[in-house]
């Protein structure tokens, strides 16, 4: 294992603070914790109170969710170990940092760790009488969906849902409608990875899964979880296909005559210039398929450490807010810039 | 139970963690993501150091202690499982109960309760439930814990990470439910 | 090699038909070349004219160069083979686009070939009486520069000078004006890199070089050129110092009492985790020695394909105007937010 | 000098390119990045298309047509040297020069102006220069192309990619030198 670190405990502190120290015009730490809140003038001389909004999971897939706190996107978020969910009394402190008077929305991925620990965390703000609630993100479509499951995992769709509902908040939507609008967004979001390299967690020291010089695994989660099957490698134009073919089983009538918003999204240890290649098929075969892509985000966004690998992401936007909602003002360290409009 | 047998108990419990802390995060490799071995670890450290500082007296403050250190240390889904198991012991204790096979059952609904998990889900619950029920017979040994371990190697993962597995969780023993079988051993140790 | 493309020699074209299928609102292609010009409205729709920043240079390092075109930095930029400098023909086409009456500079990476692909397409121009005026990046201290040498690299400094000579232009700077303020600029701007493990060129196949499994490569330059020495891995904390003292010896009188602009560069497979350790190194080792980090970027900007590693670029603020001219906006693919003030 | 004989020179140095390609990429990794024989095959392929297309009559279309097309599409350093070379040709022949020597030492001082190399430097100027002048006095042939070629291989770079590099140049031979070395060995054969 080769890995810029000092000693791979302080992995997670050390980050938190390279990042506030880096760029404190948007993140502050949260004293004796790794969570970060928004440190921007807008923020701190007090504007009209809003929604906080606050996300959190284990740490490793930078930028995500530290990276998407400021004006426009999150409120607050929480760093936990790597791969590992944050624990209830630091996420119980970003409620806290992130509560303006009107409550907190949670945004949480699909699993066990983080659901139970933000969970904690939720009753402990209860008690200090904040209204929270939560939304649960599992847009990835590479896990069978049944009663016998946890349901899907939560992904790289996590950071549409994020800016949706964070331009929502900033706007001054309440925290019902957020909810609500969270939830939507969700139900139309499906994501699908795969890899070409597992990732290496440091106090592991070797990759999750080896995978042959020819072979690639299809479905992988964010954490080395495995796939639905390992094949020979194939051309982007045909990766694109069978990704595309996948998310739009998802979608009742298939991809035609839709509107979505695309992510590619990269794993960590994917080049740019491979996710424009990969970009350019999924674009060109969603123009054959009738379909539009309105907005697109290509680059590293919820990676795996040094994954190799990248994931798509389709949003349906089956409701005409969310476009303006996505192409918002954001000020943040990972959004990237924002004059977006086409 | 007293304080002294939970301190042994802790002590006990961490030296075994230490020592199978790689091998508890192969079975995590294996079916979920490869921390439960460092989870673990960074818990039964906190335990120690928390036990340390905060020199409780009683035991349900023992037990409180213990949570609190799991609940802020462990994080992922074992975090608050083992802590919830802890905070349901502190809060049985608190009402003066003081008996194993009682405090036993008030850890394994808790764990139930917060994850949402039944025996058969190849989880820790599969060990925690059916154990609560042996102690209460008087009928908990190694043997038995080790036969509740072994069983979730068959079982198809429904909860936890090993769950979006499907299929290919079967075969595997489930990293949980072997860290809760080095929790029950060394508590029999303990207390025997 | 694994990587996500289709024919190898149709990378370039791809990628750049992906970039701007991707992102229409910055950027468009020039006809029959693989180089982009900006598409904002703000330029589209006629604008005071400016004086046009191209520049352009071998692909593999994206976002470098076309994504950083747009409002507030370069006007076109010019993409070549991997790691090939870029044809007269297309760079003249670049220069035709992104003249707006007022002539066009030119920024080069301090290559051979760039240098003579660029002169060439200057005397192009030239032809057509259009005033082009070039500055030459060569930041990299890791090559020694004498009269017995082509003097040093271009290499990750470059996106500094680009920031800033196009947040001049847009503030309406004539040619002459940018040429000694990108020459400012250059003079005060040194980068050192480091690698774990050398890049793969598509068309090659294997890495350019094989370091072993605990080695790394200083002074690696962006297009696999080894460095002044190889040697065991160390924790971030000893390489921030050796980057540093390098670095700091180009400076006359060291770091100290000194204000900089802090670029920490990943080169395309290092995880942001990782570069905002070695970041939170470099920041406090900057504070230790009595130095300012003014501004500070934290990732992937002028990258190797995937190649692991890293770069650390200062570029000391010797002029009053230079902090602004990194704040300014910007609205780029690359650059990420703007509103950067602290 | 003749346009059939320019064809066949090119003929021969493409045939001799793709057979060296790796072998050139493989010297450019030494002390470069490793491009040079991909830049030469696309070079000498864009050559044979552009001549097919053009379809020029005279020597100085023809130098101009080859000219043009390793011009716009090899990029790089050995883009604008091999194409000012070319040029070069392409002016004199225009000027009526058809003689081999004549045009050899107009094609080697555009390599060396455009590039600011001198002899000496470990690059392709130190095959053109002395060729140029060797041909001049009737006696350039293989063996002393193949010692102008060799000669590069203890010098230290002080242009182009292998001068960063400084000492750790030295011991390699000069890519271009190399390619440089095939184009006079073609043209000796399709000129003999
Ligand atoms: N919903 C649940 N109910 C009961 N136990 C669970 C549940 N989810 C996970 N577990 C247990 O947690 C173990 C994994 O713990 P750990 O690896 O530390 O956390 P994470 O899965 O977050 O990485 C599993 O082996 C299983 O025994
Ligand atoms: N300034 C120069 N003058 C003459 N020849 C040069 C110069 N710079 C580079 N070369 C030649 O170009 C060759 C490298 O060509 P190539 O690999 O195709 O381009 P690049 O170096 O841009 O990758 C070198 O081996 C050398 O012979
Ligand atoms: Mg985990
Ligand atoms: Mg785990
Ligand atoms: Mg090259
Ligand atoms: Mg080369």
């Amino acid at each position: 294992m080769k890995k810029i670190l000092n000693d791979p405990s302080d992995l997670v502190p050390e980050m938190m603070a390279g990042m506030v120290a880096s760029y404190p015009q948007y993140v502050r730490l949260i004293p004796d914790t790794t969570a970060v809140v928004r440190n921007d003038k807008a923020f701190t001389e007090k504007h009209e109170p809003r929604v906080g909004v606050v996300s959190g999971g284990g740490s490793g897939h930078e930028p995500l969710h530290a990276g998407f706190v400021g004006l426009g996107m999150l409120t607050a978020a929480v760093a936990g170990q790597v791969f590992t969910s944050p624990t209830p009394d630091q996420i119980y402190e970003a409620i806290k940092a992130a509560n303006q008077g009107r409550g907190v929305l949670l945004i949480i991925k699909n699993y066990s760790g983080d659901v139970m620990n933000f969970d904690m965390a939720k009753d402990l703000a209860g008690i200090d009488d904040i209204p929270v609630e939560s939304i649960v993100v599992d847009d990835d479509v590479a896990v069978e969906d049944s009663l016998y499951t946890q349901g899907r995992r939560g992904v790289a769709g996590t950071v549409f849902v994020e800016k949706i509902v964070g331009a929502a908040a900033e706007a001054g939507a309440d925290l019902k409608t957020l909810v609500q609008l969270g939830k939507d967004v969700i139900a139309q979001t499906k994501t699908i990875g795969v890899a070409l390299h597992a990732a290496t967690v440091p106090e592991v020291g070797h990759p999750g899964f080896e995978l042959g010089p020819d072979e690639m695994e299809y479905g992988v989660g964010i954490h080395n979880e495995p796939g639905y099957k390992r094949e020979k490698m194939v051309p982007s134009a045909q990766l694109a296909k069978e990704l595309l073919g996948k998310i739009g089983d998802q979608f009742p009538g298939g991809l035609a005559d839709k509107s979505f918003a695309v992510l590619v999204n990269g794993f960590g240890a994917t080049p740019l210039g491979e996710q424009f290649i990969f970009a350019n098929d999924v674009l060109h075969q969603l123009g054959e398929a009738q379909a539009t892509a309105a907005f697109t985000k290509v680059g590293n966004y919820v990676t795996s450490l040094d994954m190799t690998g990248l994931s798509l992401t389709l949003l349906q936007l089956t409701d005409k807010h969310w476009l303006p909602y996505l192409n918002a003002p954001a000020a943040t360290i990972g959004w990237g810039d924002t004059r977006n409009e086409r | 139970m007293n304080v002294e047998q939970v301190k042994q108990w802790m002590q006990l419990f961490s030296a075994e963690i230490e020592k199978n802390k790689d091998y508890l995060s192969q079975l995590d490799t294996d079916i979920g993501d490869g921390d439960h071995g460092n989870n673990m670890a960074r818990g039964v450290k906190a335990v120690e150091a928390g036990l340390a500082k905060d020199q409780p007296t009683d035991l349900a403050q023992t037990f409180k202690s213990i949570a609190m250190s799991l609940i802020s240390k462990v994080g992922g889904a074992s975090g608050p499982l083992y802590g919830t198991a802890f905070l349901e012991m502190a809060k049985a204790a608190k009402d003066d109960e003081n008996d194993l096979p009682a405090l036993l059952q008030a850890a394994a609904a808790g764990v139930a309760k917060r994850g949402g998990a039944k025996v058969g889900d190849k989880t820790m619950v599969d060990v925690w439930l059916p154990a609560a029920a042996d102690a209460k017979q008087g009928q908990l040994n190694d043997a038995v814990i080790d036969k509740l371990v072994a069983a979730t190697k068959p079982l198809r993962a429904l909860k936890g990470r090993a769950s979006y597995l499907g299929e290919r969780s079967i075969g595997h023993l489930d990293p949980g439910a072997v860290s809760t079988g080095m929790l029950l051993k060394t508590l029999l140790q303990a207390t025997k």
